[in-house]
């Protein structure tokens, strides 16, 4: 099959799915067949199939595509799917162009892969509810939309991605819709996003026309790589901001990180797959696959790297806070979100998507077990509840563990690998603030990643009665637990530092896009390296060891560990009030205005408007005196009359 | 003798008759004040003709002394109805339209 | 020479006959202030060369529309209370004859505007029956005629007005 | 029939209006037999049909005697050296007086038959009133025109008192019948200055001696311009010699306020055109901003006052005193321009003013008399559907009759330099929206009154309010009229009145 | 010069013929009329998109003499700019028919489609004066099908829409009176073509042709609305009744886009450049106006009113931005945004007669009861909120794009706009179809074949042209590029904005 006919299964074949399942989830909304249990319906079965099928088949593309890439000299790693213009009007010119190169096709068999174990985990976990085939429709959707987002030749398709995969993710928020908050949820996240894609639309209007004098205005990626030498750098630096707002709103970057943590109102597969594997992903990918510009903005770069890492540690304290398992997960995306954007900042794109991909691995893994701990408790997401599980769920409770250690970074895990990456890459560029930032932030996520799997699985259970009824799940849930499981930890391989005895592999497979500016060209210096890697390492260890420690106790709480850190670890829960502040700050004005303000200065409007008719009705009971109904009165104004005619007369008589 | 004298008493005597228009509620009084009027009118004609030499003055005059007849007797004929209805000649009690 | 004083006396016996006629409160004063004023204004049109006209002034003014007025005076038997009450005539006359003062003065300038060039003597015959006769009847058929007209559309209305038991 | 009595042909209508009145007054006695009422109300009709029709038909197609005049095809004929005069525009004021009469008539029998009249009298006066226009038409000197618009106004003062149904009918004739003398007198005084200027009051000399006029006595034409324009802005409602008009039309019987402000205006308007245009066109620049200033006054004036207004028909009242302004506006145009175009602009107004006031105050009158305007377009579809053209025609809203007459009045005042006047002329038709809306609304969506009784109106009545509502249309299309697709009867009006300013040219 | 008789002509008679037809039938058969005649135009229109050639120039021409009082010629025709606009109003004359109830009588069918003929009148002719009465016309079928059909604050709603639109068209009426007695006084015969005007109004002094301007853009900026002039939308939208709800906002408020660049833009393009940057920015203004106001409605009509407002600020702000690709997305977006604004009106409409009210706070759950309707509401939302994909976003994005080449502010305003809209249409559907279902609870059926007959073509049509835009606008290309390459030759290059060198 060709490399484009691939392409093609691998963007058709999840549409192909949405679209059938859309059909079917009309038709069961349309007439409601009473659910039983956890059981699926036999149009949930028919779903479920075609569900797990799309994904699958674009998997299968995206893995024979990546083999015959393989089998290319790394040049030629390229596949484009031309469907046309899309329209054209003026210099603008933007047309259909899906394009597969070496770092598409990461994100590809990320989206595919995870995707696909997710969609079939999501099978288990959802069946019995209502509107199955709804989920597994926008699941699908949102599968397309994403790699719609990563095959994206031009910025606008990218754009069309970047919004679709807003939708979904919004739809599939407010899945349950019955419950008003969750749909509130899934409202915050689309509009948040919505003021990250206003950036990014900016951006790219800027680099659009300020290409336009060259007579090169277009929004084709390459092209704009290609030009944008020419820009001038504080435009570029402009540009290169803008864009990065919209990366800020899709991957959940301070202060445009609030609707995360809400969005784990959607069932835990959504999260798995959208909050944390891909699509959060997708602003780390954009600002990949713009690295020409952002090669151009050395502002822009440390930018982005600075507020990574003040993302990656903010998020890390508030997770070491919560106690809703998901929203501990959710939290630490936020941060790991950081840490990729981190690398980025220091120039180190490899390591950024390298992080980017083991994360969707061992995140994936970690919210789809945290799921199946959910899903044992019936439902239970409270921390408070948990513990003493771990006898019971011999898969689940191994995998949550694994989980948990990659996404503390332990070695030899794949988390280890690609944090200790950006960690070098830092130092390496010369960040020795983001470097300590991304250290601590290191030992405080081996501490939450701990205290949970402390509070979950160790100890006396909490809830007696929870944990007698807690079983594990089916095969359809488990399976992906172990593939992603196999997956988070032998995905370090891959890019195996040097000093360890590794290689490369995904640098080098990234090379030909990033090349020739792989990680600044800074030839690392193996001594230090290894004396950062083994810091890391220990402060990983310790932060791991009191997490655990502290929460393993029976009778541990999940509150403050100190006493004396009452009152900063209600701040830190709460997120440092910043949703709070933003409430104050943005969203209570405008409500406001369109409350009262705006209606009032309508009001003015149609108020002036009859006043000023008012006034001449004024005017005219003024006059209206001398229509006395008396004839002399009469006689009197006409005589005026007469006067002023025969004096006019007069006046202009003698010529 | 030259020609402004004449108009300048047929001013007056018009001017006086609007004068007393304005200013009277007796309606007989209007009505004389109009034949004031139109008297004074007839003076400008007289002079002007006697000024060309032409007799068009004083036909017009005559016909407008039919004019003044004619109105006249239209105009005491509703004073007599008016009379009756109201058993008044003030014309300031008829005021009852007005805004 | 004559002329002239005949003329300023006559003028004046006019004026003043107009101002008694608008100040008398009763019509019946009025109108013979009223017939004073006719009569001396006969007088003018005589010493404008308009002797027709001064005579058919006597007859149709001082005779008949002002026997009219008197008549119609007495058929209603007018009583005092059926007067207008002019109260405050005098202030409103007054506010009348500034205001008409001020049409006086524009037509005075008008009229003061105007070259005063002497009368040339009038043709014999001039004003006389057969001139303004042969006007009246020859190049003026049409207004006159149009006059009866006029005339006649009076009456109707009069009379239809006057017949009329208001009820 | 031999020519000799055929050059006289011209004069028939006016003739047949004269002696059609005086038959009337002949007949009211001697009617006896039969029903006398419908004998009267037969031979008024008649008698104006076919002054209407005569006219029309001389319109189309002149006979001997009347000499073209310029090449728009108009044509006049003198008679007893030019004291009479019929042309073009004198066939449109006698075809329009008498299709107003015609127009009104049913109403007023219908009034008459309420008990407001005795037929007789109508008939008879309502002739007079119709003759006495076609007196104006004629007249070739500015006396005999004088005298006609009296015939007019005693008439019309006979008619309003007659009334014996309307407590406010004295009142009104009243104050009627004494300003109106007034301003006649006024009017005498500037037409006595005027003779005193040219020494002589034939149009025909009037012309000649204002197109050289020795600068000496030009102050003397500018004292009887300044009166008579007064005397005549009180005929034509003008303010501020307008305030009769809302006491009087709210005192006369509706249909008869229709007439009035309808025919006497259009007549007094002929009056003001022949006097202005045709005798003194050589002063012209000197009375166009009296004009202009008068038309500007009446507009402010009038769309001040008619805001206020509750009652429907004092509405119309100073409505139709803006209209006047409007047609002002036209009359000042007139001054200005060498061509025919503001003459034109201006009847065709006056026509478009005509039809749409008698078709308004139709309406207005069966309305009242049936349960008032709410909610009269559920009751009685056709008759509210032509009181809404009426209303909208008065706006000056496309396709009726008093858009064109705005369009060609407004434009031509841009065209004449008087850009300022017609901006006032735009703003006062914005004002306006202001009391013709309302009244299109209660037609519309008002609170139907308990009960809602279907209206009583007459053959006849129903047969004027569909041709003066039609006609409007008529008009109003005419902006369509592309291609012969449909009858131009604009441009029959236009035609008519371009013919109308051809023989007021010197 | 052009047939006397082609097919913008008919497109243009067909309405009125088929008005008087069923003002004289029966109602059902007066609807079956009305419905055969918007049919048949539709056909006529598609008749006319295939014969349309891609070019700037005015096709389909048909001209007569007129009356010389009135003008020389009338000319008709169609170009890019004005062919789809009539087309898409027969098509929301059809499906105004279609959702038209049965019950309705003869004379209601009547003046809807006099309202169609009457917008097709303006969209045809050349020549202004006739525009002007076509323009005016138009408001006529309006009001008496808010009047008398209306809810029960009709009256209220309408004085001030009647009131407002009348006294700025009177504007117009006085810039045309001027501009015919220029005309007059130099080729001595009355004439309103639109070319003609064009070289007459060259002449004229600055401070005339400002005032010109001024005049034209306040009668276009009421029907738009623009910002200050908008006053009048809501309560006449809400008031009206559904079929003439659609044929308001779809269409009549697109003719005011469609007149300042039909009029105002070519004869005065000074004026246009000069003043460009004010009216782009009272339309921002308008946007984000709308948009607050949209969100703080507690109706549902309501909502949808001020977001149709906001929506015509997107498209004026294209057209000011002056620029190819401004002007384009506006042009497309005068179509895509006809064909969303009516099917959220139809949506809306059948959401309250089931749920029986109009007031959100009577609202929700409504995606569990009526689950179709729910997703059409949710689709045709997305497509509102200018999602990519679906027709709304070519536009906007195409709009907002010209808008930076006018000024980058101006972008970022009206940017907002896109944060706004999709809050307050996402806030919308949160609070008619989710949460927890109401009392009473919406009752009657989900959408039955007949609606989704009416509503499935449009959906289907706003990923067409989502995805492939290309339809429409590849077809108005030429004129647009003619138009702003015209538009520089008039001015001076440095006048110009930024973006609109080409």
């Amino acid at each position: 099959m060709s490399h484009v006919a691939l392409l093609a299964w691998i963007l058709f074949a999840p549409l192909a799915a949405a679209a059938l399942n859309g059909l079917l989830a009309l038709r069961s909304a349309r007439v409601p067949v009473p659910v039983e249990g956890h059981h699926l319906r036999p149009m949930d079965r028919l779903a479920a199939g075609i569900g797990v099928a799309g994904p699958l088949a674009a998997a299968v593309a995206a893995w024979s595509l990546g083999f015959a890439f393989l089998a290319r000299d790394r040049s030629l790693r390229l596949t484009e799917l031309d469907l046309g213009t899309w329209f054209s009007m003026g210099q603008a010119h933007v047309t259909w162009l899906f394009r597969v190169d070496p770092l598409s096709l990461v994100m590809v068999l990320v989206v595919t892969t995870v995707g696909t174990l997710i969609h079939l985990y999501s099978v288990g976990y959802m069946a019995g509810d209502a509107g199955f085939p709804r989920f597994l429709t926008w699941l699908n959707l949102f599968t397309f939309a994403m790699l719609v987002l990563v095959t994206a030749r031009d910025l606008v398709v990218l754009f069309l991605g970047w919004e679709g995969v807003g939708v979904c993710s919004y739809l599939l928020i407010g899945y349950w819709f019955s419950d008003a908050a969750k749909a509130a949820a899934g409202l915050k996240a689309f509009v948040v996003n919505r003021i990250g894609d206003l950036g990014l639309l900016l951006g790219m209007f800027l680099l659009f026309w300020s290409m336009a004098p060259g007579g090169q205005a277009s929004l084709d990626i390459d092209l704009l790589s290609a030009h944008v030498t020419k820009l001038s750098v504080p435009l570029a630096t402009a540009a290169a901001v803008l864009l990065f707002v919209g990366a800020m709103g899709k991957s959940a970057q301070v202060p445009l990180h609030i609707w995360l943590p809400d969005a784990m109102a959607g069932p835990t597969p959504v999260s798995a797959l959208i909050h944390a594997a891909t699509m959060v992903t997708a602003g780390v990918y954009m600002v990949a696959r713009m690295h020409p510009l952002y090669h151009h903005a050395p502002a822009a770069l440390a930018f982005i790297g600075s507020l990574g890492a003040l993302t990656a540690l903010v998020a890390a304290t508030v997770a070491c806070t919560q106690t809703n398992i998901k929203r501990v997960i959710a939290w630490s995306t936020v941060s790991q979100l950081g840490y990729m954007f981190m690398g980025l900042g220091a120039g180190a794109f490899s390591a950024g998507i390298y992080h980017l991909f083991t994360h969707a691995f061992f995140k994936a893994l970690f919210f789809l077990s945290a799921g199946a701990v959910i899903h044992a408790l019936h439902g239970e997401e409270e921390l408070g509840r948990m513990g003493g599980l771990w006898s019971k769920l011999r898969v689940t409770g191994p995998a949550f563990v694994l989980a948990a250690a990659a996404n503390a970074g332990l070695p030899p895990l794949s988390g280890f690998v690609s944090k200790d990456a950006i960690l070098v890459a830092t130092w390496n560029a010369h960040h020795p603030v983001w470097f300590a930032v991304g250290l601590l932030t290191a030992g405080l996520t081996a501490f939450y990643s701990f205290r949970l799997v402390a509070l979950v699985l160790a100890g006396p259970p909490r809830d007696a009665h929870l944990a007698e009824h807690a079983h594990e799940a089916g095969w359809a849930m488990t399976l992906p637990l172990v593939l992603l499981a196999v997956g988070a930890v032998g995905a370090g391989v891959l890019e195996w530092p040097h000093e360890l005895g590794g290689t490369l592999w995904f640098s080098a497979w990234l090379e030909p896009v990033f090349y020739p500016s792989l990680d600044h060209g800074i030839h690392a210096n193996a001594v230090v390296d290894i004396i950062l890697t083994v810091g890391s390492v220990a402060v990983v260890a310790t932060g791991a060891a009191i997490g655990f420690s502290l929460h393993a106790r029976d009778g541990a709480s999940t509150g403050a560990p100190l006493t004396g850190l009452q009152g900063l670890w209600a701040t830190v829960k709460r997120g440092w009030h910043v949703d709070e502040v933003l409430e104050r700050v943005v969203v209570r004005p405008v409500v406001f205005s369109s409350r009262a303000a705006a209606p009032f200065l309508d009001f003015l409007l149609g108020w002036g408007a009859r006043g000023f008719v008012q006034g001449l009705a004024l005017a005219g009971r003024g006059l209206a005196v001398a229509q006395s109904g008396l004839a002399r009165h009469y006689a009197m104004v006409m005589l005026g009359g007469l006067v002023a005619l025969v004096a006019w007369a007069v006046l202009s008589g003698g010529r | 003798m030259a020609l402004h004298a004449p108009l300048l008493v047929a001013a007056a005597l018009f001017s006086i008759g609007v004068g007393g228009f304005v200013a009277r509620r007796n309606v007989f009084a209007l009505l004389m004040c109009i034949e004031l009027m139109l008297n004074a009118v007839n003076l400008v004609f007289v002079t002007f003709s006697r000024q060309w030499l032409s007799v068009e003055g004083h036909v017009t005059v005559l016909l407008v002394v039919a004019l003044a007849a004619a109105e006249a007797a239209v105009a005491l004929a509703i004073v007599i109805m008016l009379f009756r209805h109201r058993e008044t000649l003030d014309v300031d009690v008829f005021a009852s339209m007005k805004e | 020479m004559l002329d002239a004083i005949l003329f300023a006396v006559l003028s004046a016996v006019a004026v003043a006959g107009a101002l008694a006629m608008v100040s008398r409160r009763h019509p019946l004063g009025s109108a013979l202030a009223l017939i004073v004023v006719m009569i001396a204004l006969a007088g003018l049109y005589a010493l404008l060369a308009a002797p027709l006209v001064a005579i058919l002034q006597i007859l149709v003014y001082g005779g008949a529309i002002l026997a009219l007025i008197v008549f119609v005076i007495m058929l209603l038997n007018v009583r005092e209370e059926d007067l207008a009450h002019e109260d405050g005539l005098r202030g409103r006359l007054g506010m009348g004859l500034t205001v008409a003062g001020l049409l006086f003065m524009g037509l005075a300038a008008g009229i003061h505007a105007i070259p005063a060039d002497p009368f040339a003597p009038p043709p014999p015959g001039f004003g006389g029956i057969v001139a303004v006769g042969r006007g009246l009847f020859r190049d003026y058929a049409v207004p006159f005629e149009v006059v009866s007209l006029l005339l006649t559309v009076a009456v109707v209305s009069a009379v239809g007005m006057a017949k009329r038991r208001l009820d | 029939m031999n020519t000799q009595l055929a050059t006289y042909l011209p004069l028939a209508p006016l003739a047949l209006l004269v002696l059609g009145a005086l038959l009337a007054l002949l007949l009211v006695p001697s009617v006896r037999h039969g029903d006398p009422d419908r004998t009267m109300a037969w031979h008024a009709g008649m008698v104006n049909l076919s002054a209407l029709v005569l006219s029309v038909t001389l319109w189309v197609r002149p006979v001997i005697g009347m000499e073209p005049v310029g090449a728009t095809g108009a044509f006049r004929a003198t008679y007893m050296g030019g004291a009479l005069v019929v042309d073009s525009l004198s066939l449109l004021l006698v075809a329009l007086a008498s299709a107003g009469a015609l127009l009104v008539l049913p109403g007023l029998m219908a009034a008459a038959d309420r008990g407001s009249f005795a037929h007789g009298e109508l008939h008879a006066l309502l002739l007079f009133a119709v003759a006495g226009s076609g007196v104006v038409a004629s007249a070739g000197d500015v006396f005999t025109g004088f005298l006609g618009l009296e015939i007019v106004a005693l008439s019309v003062y006979g008619l309003v008192g007659l009334d014996r149904s309307r407590p406010g009918a004295h009142e009104a004739v009243l104050k009627y019948l004494l300003l109106g003398a007034f301003a006649s007198a006024i009017l005498l005084l500037g037409m006595a200055f005027l003779f005193g200027a040219t020494g002589s009051l034939s149009l025909g000399r009037l012309q000649a001696a204002a197109v050289h006029l020795p600068p000496a006595r030009h102050g003397l034409v500018m004292l009887g311009l300044a009166a008579m324009v007064a005397g005549l802005a009180f005929k034509v409602a003008a303010a501020p010699f307008h305030m009769w008009s809302a006491d009087v039309y709210e005192g006369a019987v509706t249909p008869l306020t229709g007439f009035m402000a309808t025919v006497v205006k259009v007549t007094a308007f002929v009056f003001g055109l022949r006097l202005l245009v045709a005798g003194l066109a050589g002063v012209g620049t000197d009375w166009q901003p009296l004009l202009a200033a008068l038309a500007a006054a009446s507009m402010v004036v009038g769309n001040l006052m008619a805001m206020n207004q509750r009652k429907p028909k004092r509405m119309m009242a100073f409505s139709s005193v803006v209209h006047t302004g409007y047609m002002l506006v036209g009359l000042a145009a007139a001054a200005g321009s060498t061509g025919t175009d503001a003459v034109q602009a201006l009847v065709v107004y006056l026509v478009a003013y005509l039809l749409t006031n008698l078709a308004a105050f139709g309406c207005l009158d069966v309305l009242e008399r049936n349960g008032g305007l709410d909610g009269a377009m559920q009751r009685n579809p056709g008759l509210a559907t032509a009181f809404v053209v009426a209303l909208l025609s008065l706006v000056g809203f496309p396709m009726t009759a008093g858009f064109l007459g705005k369009y060609m009045v407004f434009s031509v005042a841009f065209g004449a330099g008087l850009g300022w006047l017609g901006v006032l002329a735009i703003l006062s038709s914005m004002v306006s929206l202001a009391y013709y809306m309302p009244l299109l609304f209660r037609v519309l969506s008002g609170a139907l009154p308990s009960p809602a009784a279907p209206p009583s109106l007459a053959t006849g009545e129903r047969v004027a309010l569909a041709v003066s509502s039609g006609l409007v249309l008529v008009l109003g299309a005419g902006i369509l009229a592309v291609a012969g697709w449909m009858v131009p009867g604009a441009h029959w009006v236009a035609q008519w009145a371009l013919q109308s300013g051809a023989v007021l040219l010197p | 010069m052009g047939e006397t008789l082609s097919l913008p002509v008919w497109m243009l008679l067909l309405p009125f013929i088929a008005a008087a037809l069923a003002a004289l039938l029966p109602a059902r058969l007066a609807r079956a009329v009305a419905c055969l005649a918007m049919v048949g135009q539709l056909g006529l229109g598609v008749m006319l998109l295939r014969t349309f050639r891609d070019q700037p120039d005015l096709q389909g021409v048909a001209s007569w003499p007129m009356l010389g009082i009135f003008g020389s010629t009338l000319r008709l025709g169609v170009d890019g700019l004005s062919v789809f606009l009539l087309v898409a109003g027969a098509a929301l004359g059809l499906l105004a028919v279609l959702v038209s109830g049965a019950k309705r009588p003869p004379a209601f069918h009547a003046w809807l489609l006099l309202f169609v003929g009457t917008m097709a009148g303006v969209l045809v002719v050349q020549d202004l004066l006739v525009f002007y009465v076509f323009w005016e016309l138009m408001l006529l079928p309006a009001l008496v099908l808010i009047l008398l059909w209306g809810d029960a604050d009709r009256r209220k709603a309408t004085v001030p829409f009647v009131v407002v639109t009348l006294v700025g068209s009177l504007a117009m009426l006085a810039v045309i009176f001027a501009m015919g007695a220029e005309a007059h006084a130099r080729f001595g015969a009355w004439n309103f073509d639109l070319d003609a005007l064009a070289g007459v109004v060259s002449t004229w002094s600055a401070s005339a042709r400002c005032w010109a301007f001024a005049g034209l853009v306040l009668a276009f900026a009421v029907k738009i609305p623009l910002f200050p002039l908008h006053y009048w939308l809501p309560a006449a939208y809400t008031s009206a009744p559904l079929p003439a709800v659609i044929l308001l906002s779809g269409l009549m408020a697109k003719l005011g886009t469609y007149g300042v660049l039909r009029v105002a833009m070519p004869l005065f393009p000074e004026q246009a450049v000069a003043w460009a940057p004010w009216l782009a920015g009272l339309a921002v203004v308008g946007i984000l106006h709308g948009a607050v106001l949209a969100l703080g409605a507690r109706d549902v009509r309501t909502v949808l009113a001020y977001s149709s407002f906001s929506h015509l600020g997107w498209i004026a702000l294209g057209i000011f931005s002056l620029t190819a690709e401004g002007l384009g997305g506006a042009m497309l977006q005068q179509v895509g945004h006809a064909l969303v604004t009516a099917t959220l009106f139809i949506l809306a409409a059948w959401a309250s007669e089931r749920q029986g009210a109009t007031h959100l706070s009577r609202f929700g759950g409504m995606a569990a009861t009526h689950p179709w309707l729910a997703a059409a509401l949710v689709f045709a939302a997305m497509a509102s909120a200018g999602l990519p994909g679906l027709n709304g976003f070519v536009g906007e994005f195409l709009i907002l794009l010209g808008a930076w080449g006018l000024s980058p502010w101006v972008a970022f305003a009206g940017g907002l706009g896109v944060v706004l809209g999709a809050a307050y249409l996402l806030w919308l559907l949160q609070r008619m179809l989710y949460g927890p279902a109401v009392q009473p609870a919406p009752t009657g059926p989900d959408l039955g074949v007949r609606e989704l007959a009416v509503v499935l073509p449009l959906l289907v049509m706003m990923v067409l042209f989502g995805v492939r835009p290309g339809l429409l606008i590849d077809r108005m290309k030429p004129w647009s590029d003619a138009y702003v390459l015209r538009f520089h030759k008039a001015v001076p290059q440095a006048a110009l904005p930024t973006g609109a060198h080409p």
